[in-house]
């Protein structure tokens, strides 16, 4: 299982005696080995056993001051304290400030009362948790009988009164998703972003006034494949209308092209279009 | 292992396994601390006491190994009990036909059929028989096919008051933990 | 049917079915030709027949009804056989959650939380992906948080017939309030 997040802090000095079944040891160290709270409650009862004192009458001022030790040292280990364990750590400063004051001017009853409920609430959980615990150990060693009735084949069905929320939502995104898979979104076709002809009269322009273009080059410095493929449908259409010539010494080396020997005027691109069409 | 022990373990393998068992995947099982010979002899000896008393289950051998199989004369009673097992359970395709209605809703039979790519059209009237889906009008569509919703035992099954209480998928199947934090 | 015939076919019954069994589905299995009491009476005849020999398979009771289960002394013939390494045990943080929604069911992720002094919900993720705990509607409180309670599987796993069988942790922890007192 993923470590829970909120599981952090150490704390414990040697010496302390821990059921290990209950506690996740972690290793820091060869000899330091500090066990996880699962949060202030637990690290309080904690505290509140190992100094044997009654949780209907925890010394407040002592306990507070260890608890605020614990914190410190799990921050000295950088270990993450999640929030609830600060938010612990003030309400029993609180707590002790109260404690401090004469009972006579506190607000009628005892301060610690609410702590005491939760702490024997989180007691009786764990107390509970335990037993669960040594249940889970011996049921997890037993295996269900399934003999497959002759008469049929088996059909795995649910059982609708354990069918909650969440089988739902899976069973519809999963349906969702054998879905997507069959039916695969279509090849969108863009409009095209390069025009045949603008790429016609810009190779045309260059031809004329350099009088060469080294084609390939010219290609790989465009980092758009839809522009390279334009380029070239321009370059061959230019040849095939005789405006330019393409030259290559031996395989694979640069193309060059150079000025054709028919002369093109403004306008006739769009006919050289039309009759390219035509084709 | 004594002998005892060993009819026992071979037992419980049997009646756990879902398919023929060989005497060889046996010994496997325990480490070939006991050899295959020992182990077809227990089977034999356990088929033997299984066909002489009144047993619910018979071994027999098939395809290489042996399984247990209920004897034919109980045919009628365990396809009634099935039967009867069954009208509780939903099958994996009504679950998907209610998923679908229950996140879509109003939502057409057409349309069901699409999204799960067959014909769901016997596993809706299992549903509207069973009370979970309910016809709630016409789609105004060539055909004027009906539209499904879910009922209000559907939304009592859940504890749901009303359908917008439905959660949104993607967050239940990612956990709450975001909504959480 | 005679007495045999009627143990057989509640062996039957226990060993092809896929959870507990109650009395009353075999009986209607029989069209109530065999009453309740006359199938409750057999089936504990058959528990005590198989508690009293060595065998492989025991009945027990738990969700409601009986089923069959393996002894837990061949768990590790079985994992072996199965190829099922080993089974993962469930963490402290996830027996306390287990516990507490045991026993307050329904209840909130907020509210567990409070108990726990601690956030809860990646736990409560992974026992809902272990179908130890369910979804149960939703609170009718500001946020709606959702409700949980305990499955089917829960009580199989525990061998418990009724959640509320949990011994009540106020009882176990008496004699130490007295102490401390």
């Amino acid at each position: 299982m993923p470590r829970d997040r909120s599981v952090t802090g150490p704390v414990i000095l040697p010496g302390v005696e821990v059921n290990p079944d209950l506690v996740e040891l972690v290793p820091l160290g060869p000899s330091v080995e500090l066990p996880f709270f699962r949060g202030p409650l637990d690290l309080l009862l904690h505290l509140i056993r190992k100094n044997e004192v009654s949780i209907y009458d925890i010394p407040i001022l002592s306990i507070c001051d260890q608890y605020h030790e614990h914190i410190r040292a799990m921050q000295d280990l950088d270990l993450e304290v999640a929030g609830e364990f600060l938010w612990m750590a003030a309400w029993l400063l609180q707590l002790k400030s109260k404690m401090l004051l004469p009972r006579s001017e506190t607000e009628e009853g005892d301060p610690r009362e609410e702590l005491v409920e939760r702490l024997l609430a989180y007691r009786r959980v764990r107390e509970l948790a335990s037993i669960l615990h040594d249940k889970d150990l011996v049921r997890q060693c037993i295996w269900p009988a399934g003999v497959i009735a002759d008469f049929g084949g088996e059909e795995i069905d649910l059982d609708w009164e354990e069918v909650d929320l969440q089988i739902l939502a899976e069973t519809y995104l999963q349906v969702m998703q054998r879905f997507a898979a069959a039916h695969p979104p279509p090849i969108e076709v863009l409009p095209l972003r390069y025009n045949v002809q603008d790429k016609m009269r810009e190779i045309y322009q260059r031809i004329a006034e350099d009088d060469i273009l080294p084609l390939t080059r010219h290609l790989n410095r465009r980092p758009d494949p839809e522009e390279v493929v334009v380029l070239i449908v321009a370059a061959l259409e230019l040849v095939r209308l005789g405006a330019a010539r393409a030259e290559q010494s031996v395989p694979f080396s640069e193309i060059y092209l150079r000025r054709g020997n028919r002369q093109l005027e403004e306008g006739s691109l769009d006919r050289a279009e039309r009759e390219g069409a035509d084709d | 292992m004594i002998d005892d022990s060993l009819q026992a373990l071979i037992e419980a393998v049997l009646l756990t396994a879902r398919g023929p068992v060989t005497s060889d995947a046996i010994s496997l099982a325990t480490d070939r601390e006991i050899g295959e010979g020992a182990i077809e002899e227990a089977i034999s000896g356990l088929a033997a006491s299984w066909e002489e008393a009144e047993r619910g289950v018979r071994l027999e051998r098939s395809a290489g190994g042996w399984r247990c199989v209920t004897p034919p004369q109980f045919d009628h009673y365990l396809r009634t009990f099935h039967g009867i097992a069954s009208r509780q359970k939903l099958s994996q395709a009504a679950l998907e036909v209610l998923a679908i209605v229950a996140h879509r809703q109003p939502v057409t039979l057409p349309e069901i059929n699409f999204i799960r790519g067959t014909n769901s059209s016997a596993v809706a009237r299992t549903l509207l028989d069973r009370r979970l889906i309910r016809l709630a009008g016409r789609k105004k569509v060539v055909g004027k096919p009906f539209l499904y919703r879910t009922t209000k035992e559907f939304l009592l099954h859940f504890g749901l008051e009303r359908a917008e209480d439905l959660p949104d998928p993607e967050d239940l199947v990612e956990p709450e933990v975001a909504a959480d934090a």
